[in-house]
């Protein structure tokens, strides 16, 4: 049975890797997960320097899923280079960095810092507000999402994937700027703005109002934004939003992804990523499916 | 730290809204101190967080574990319905527990904080006064009480020092060198201060909405004095890097 | 204790309605609802001839939610003033007409057929697709919408209330639009488009491949863009999406409803209208509030 | 049409995947018809909408209706494990049921359609043939005996005629005025043009995913011939006008 994947020239040795942000630098996880066993870990979003993140509350809870305003705190790229690259490395696992800014610069010192690093992927987070264009996200205007892959595409060692905004009116017009400005995949689809109210208390449960919501709920959201965008450009796709099982990941994989990624389930069951590959293979040997790329797209 | 399906020894409603449960979990059992919290996961798919839960006693011999619970919302009223024998996922022990010192200890829990300073009165050896501050209502009282003297005080007077454990503190004249206490964010505050004042240390036990419990996701961090090693600002993981914190080292806002 | 709550000049005799096409025009869910005991009925999408609709599966579960590709199956403006009109006016119920077209003049002519009826408002669907403007829905373009609601409040005899599509970048731009048009309220949200995949027969569950999401599961999105809108623009809104108690429709009204509409939660429980009703009740004694219209927008 | 809670009464396997459930339902019962159906609803609040599942045997004094059905997916697994005793949202009963007539019945089920046949073979008191067609596994069989002769067809050919229900028919012979049929769509569009060529009436029960289950969300239409009354075109609901049509009037895709 072959679970071996290639994704932008990047061969993995299956098609299971982390949602940006649910699996920290996975060292938290490992009590549950051998890291060498993913296809791949992707990384919580670093920026060129630490960010301090979002007041608490920074979660709630959801029907079926989640929101998080956890506001992107990290630890800056120099520290996570010295300490989660080696460390994951050491474990032999492949490595996606997911990268954040505030502006177009930030992303590009990240990714020059990261040159000469054991990294597989940049993946590149462009549901940030763009503090030069009065805070909408990059994500959501397919110039500024031109310009900025363009620009990081000019500057990367790494191949790199431009990881989408689902908050926008067509997901194929973002898809296309990402491709016409050199991006090398796609990741999709990132949280979807929510808002929950406590009416006892007549407060916003997030300190930050708003929240990117995540988990099964949104799944249907994902899968037709991956079908869209698998038939409207010819990048691969590393496909995300309510995978729990390995089902989940085979629909993800039909609709056109080439890897899936594990996130908001990690906090339902912190085993979420092996019982998905493991749900994989028994799909793939209930049906008789020798190589996993067979099922990739093919709706 | 595992992550098992845990059995329900037994459950008893033991004030209102309040739960007193048992676990089988031996293998959590066997980790677990005084401080750290459970998650313990809802059946209901449609909530997938798991609700953080302190932990109450520690029976490594029968394997079990003891929470106290009040009902706050959809995930602890379902709790509150399961009966003995039946089962739920639980994560554990997870966080940092209280450090045990040897010297003169005030324990105080106030409400639903109560409950984690429990165990912790059971396994403290040194000379210690337990302060509980109640709304009205008490509960698990007696049980303190079989470990080290109990001050008390309700908010509306009906037992010992009407008004806050503070208030009991100095009624009392209780003193000690190390204060433990969990309980709401006004009472940690205050006895932040009067620790502060009285050359006191203090280790306080934090809330706050968690995703992950283990440290991963970021959700659940406080405000701290000191860049952290993990995050390189000045927020800590209450999940992870706490639940207790030395209050010296904490940011109220 | 006061439910009553006025809508573009309206009053109705609590906030309580029905999301369009949830609930036919009533008389399905008569056993178990008494229709006058509603704030209104909001029917079913009508055009002005009758609609076949979408080929079978229309129907699809989602986790926490639905998808439906009914593709606005009706019967036409005549029949439906004929029959449905009468019906519901001898239960003596309020009466919000769901309206649908694939061009301006396909809406303007429902609108002007109802002229004389006895309908208290008119709520406009602009999530169909313009079939002038190469299938993007009228809702998804804010020049299409203005015009769309222009044109539609210069012949409507009744208020006008264009619901909005929530499958756009900016939900306020939307609203706008929709102001400067002249329509005298909004509904928001419809459905977001999603859909599933049955990875067993490698199939989509829809024979329309998409369908709109509904449901629990896009309650936060509601409860957001509701917030926003509110915001933003002065419109009363009647707001909808996942809405199953009544503690769901207080956090609606919380974000800025002024009316709240049940839908999907009617095929759980088709009592779910007059629970939701007797929820809102419950919450107003438990926290002594003696006017409805104290939280609406409260946030 | 009623919706409230019906408790089990008993639930056991009898084939792979196949359960027979009895639910205590009595103001249902009282009303129910064969050809009818219930809306299932599961306690798990990730599912919401109802699973639709035909009445196969109604006993109004005992205020029970039973169902037949087979493990499909979640919601049907999630009622395979439930037990004697627990309880349920049910609607129903749903649709028109068949319509009896006096002239002689070929009573026709295919796999998983044959449940909604029993209580109508039971009621039918006119001359009567009952056809079941299985993949391999029989299952009822013995139940319809009791009413009237049964032919059976397996694709395997392990019973009966190997072949179709159609096979079956012409191998022994069944012939009637009135057939009343429940099973895949090919089986029935193959019945159609059976009935239509021997002249004979055909009353076909349908099946399609649905929300509402009572004619409101039009989601389960089938099309249809004739324009009808509810909505004007050529689409009748299922869940409403049917699940039993008559087969001259359906358009089979
Ligand atoms: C470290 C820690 C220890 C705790 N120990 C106890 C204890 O021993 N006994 C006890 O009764 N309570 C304790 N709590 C509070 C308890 O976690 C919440 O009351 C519970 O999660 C509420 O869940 P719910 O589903 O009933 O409420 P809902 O409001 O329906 O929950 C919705 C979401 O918000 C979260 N949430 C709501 N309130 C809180 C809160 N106060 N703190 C953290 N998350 C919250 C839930 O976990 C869930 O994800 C503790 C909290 C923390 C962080
Ligand atoms: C009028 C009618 C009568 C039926 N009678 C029986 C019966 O007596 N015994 C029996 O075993 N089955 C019967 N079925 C089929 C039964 O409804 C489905 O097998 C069941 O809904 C599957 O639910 P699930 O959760 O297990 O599957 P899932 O695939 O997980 O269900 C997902 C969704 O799709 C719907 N769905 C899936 N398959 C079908 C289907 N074939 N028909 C309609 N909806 C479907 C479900 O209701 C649910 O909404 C009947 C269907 C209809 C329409
Ligand atoms: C707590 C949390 C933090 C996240 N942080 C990031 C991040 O740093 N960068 C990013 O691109 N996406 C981030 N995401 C989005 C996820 O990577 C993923 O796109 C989204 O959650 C959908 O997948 P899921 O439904 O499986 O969680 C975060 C999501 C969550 C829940
Ligand atoms: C089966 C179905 C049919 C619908 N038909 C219409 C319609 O005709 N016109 C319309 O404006 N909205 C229609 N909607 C959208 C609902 O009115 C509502 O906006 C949406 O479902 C969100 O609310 P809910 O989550 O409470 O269902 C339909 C929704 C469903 C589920
Ligand atoms: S809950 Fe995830 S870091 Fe604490
Ligand atoms: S299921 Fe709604 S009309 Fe049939």
């Amino acid at each position: 049975m072959n679970l071996e994947v290639k994704l932008a020239g990047v061969t993995f040795k299956n098609p299971v890797t982390t949602a940006s942000g649910t699996f920290g630098s996975g060292a938290e996880y490992e009590e549950f997960v051998d890291l060498s066993a993913l296809g791949a870990v992707t990384t919580k979003g670093v920026a060129n320097v630490p960010w301090e993140g979002n007041p608490t509350p920074r979660i709630a809870e959801t029907y079926g899923g989640m929101l998080n305003a956890v506001g992107l705190q990290n630890p800056g790229i120099e520290l996570f280079c010295e300490r989660d690259i080696p460390h994951l490395k050491e474990k032999n696992a492949s490595i996606i960095v997911n990268v954040c800014g505030r502006t177009v610069e930030d992303y590009v010192e990240v990714v020059e810092r990261l040159s000469d690093e054991p990294v597989d992927l940049l993946e590149i987070n462009v549901s940030c507000p763009n503090v030069k264009a009065g805070g909408i996200a990059f994500g959501q205007n397919p110039d500024a999402l031109y310009e900025i892959t363009k620009a990081i595409k000019a500057k990367a060692k790494q191949p790199i994937v431009m990881k989408l905004s689902p908050n926008v009116t067509d997901i194929t017009e973002m898809a296309k700027a990402a491709e016409a400005g050199g991006s090398d995949a796609l990741s999709l689809i990132n949280t979807i703005t929510g808002m929950k109210i406590d009416i006892h208390r007549r407060k916003f449960i997030l300190a930050n109002q708003t929240g990117g919501m995540s988990g099964p709920a949104i799944k249907p959201v994902a899968v037709r934004m991956i079908y869209q965008v698998h038939k409207a450009c010819s990048l691969p796709i590393i496909g995300m939003g309510g995978v729990m099982t390995g089902e989940d990941a085979i629909e993800l994989m039909m609709a056109g992804a080439t890897m899936v990624a594990v996130g908001t389930a990690n906090f339902h069951n912190p085993r979420a990523t092996v019982e998905v590959l493991d749900g994989i293979k028994a799909y793939m040997e209930r049906y008789h499916i020798e190589d996993i790329n067979e099922i990739i797209g093919c709706m | 730290m595992v992550k098992e399906r845990a059995v329900i020894v037994s459950q008893k409603c033991i004030g209102t809204d309040i739960y007193d449960m048992v676990l089988s979990f031996p293998r959590g059992a066997k980790e677990a101190k005084p401080g750290q919290f459970i998650a313990m996961y809802c059946e209901d798919g449609t909530k997938l967080l798991p609700r953080p839960i302190s932990i109450c006693g520690i029976d490594a011999e029968k394997g079990t574990l003891r929470v106290v619970y009040r009902i706050a919302g959809e995930g602890t009223r379902l709790f509150s319905e399961m009966k003995e024998g039946d089962s739920l996922e639980v994560l554990g022990p997870l966080g940092n527990g209280f450090t045990m010192k040897e010297e003169k200890a005030i324990i105080v829990g106030g409400g639903i904080g109560i409950p984690p300073m429990l165990e912790l009165d059971k396994q403290l050896s040194c000379e210690k006064t337990v302060v509980l501050g109640y709304r009205d209502e008490l509960f698990l009282k007696d049980e303190f009480e079989s470990y080290a003297d109990v001050v008390v005080a309700t908010e509306d007077g009906s037992c010992g020092t009407k008004g806050t454990v503070i208030d009991a503190i100095k009624e009392a004249g209780v003193d000690g060198k190390v204060i433990y206490a969990c309980g709401p964010m006004p009472m940690l505050k205050a006895l932040a201060e009067y620790a502060e004042a009285h050359d006191m240390e203090a280790q306080i036990s934090l809330e706050e909405r968690m995703a992950c419990g283990i440290g991963a996701c970021l959700g659940c961090i406080c405000k701290t004095k000191k860049k952290d090693h993990h995050t390189n600002v000045n927020n800590q993981r209450i999940c992870k890097d706490g639940p207790v914190f030395d209050a010296k080292e904490v940011v109220f806002s």
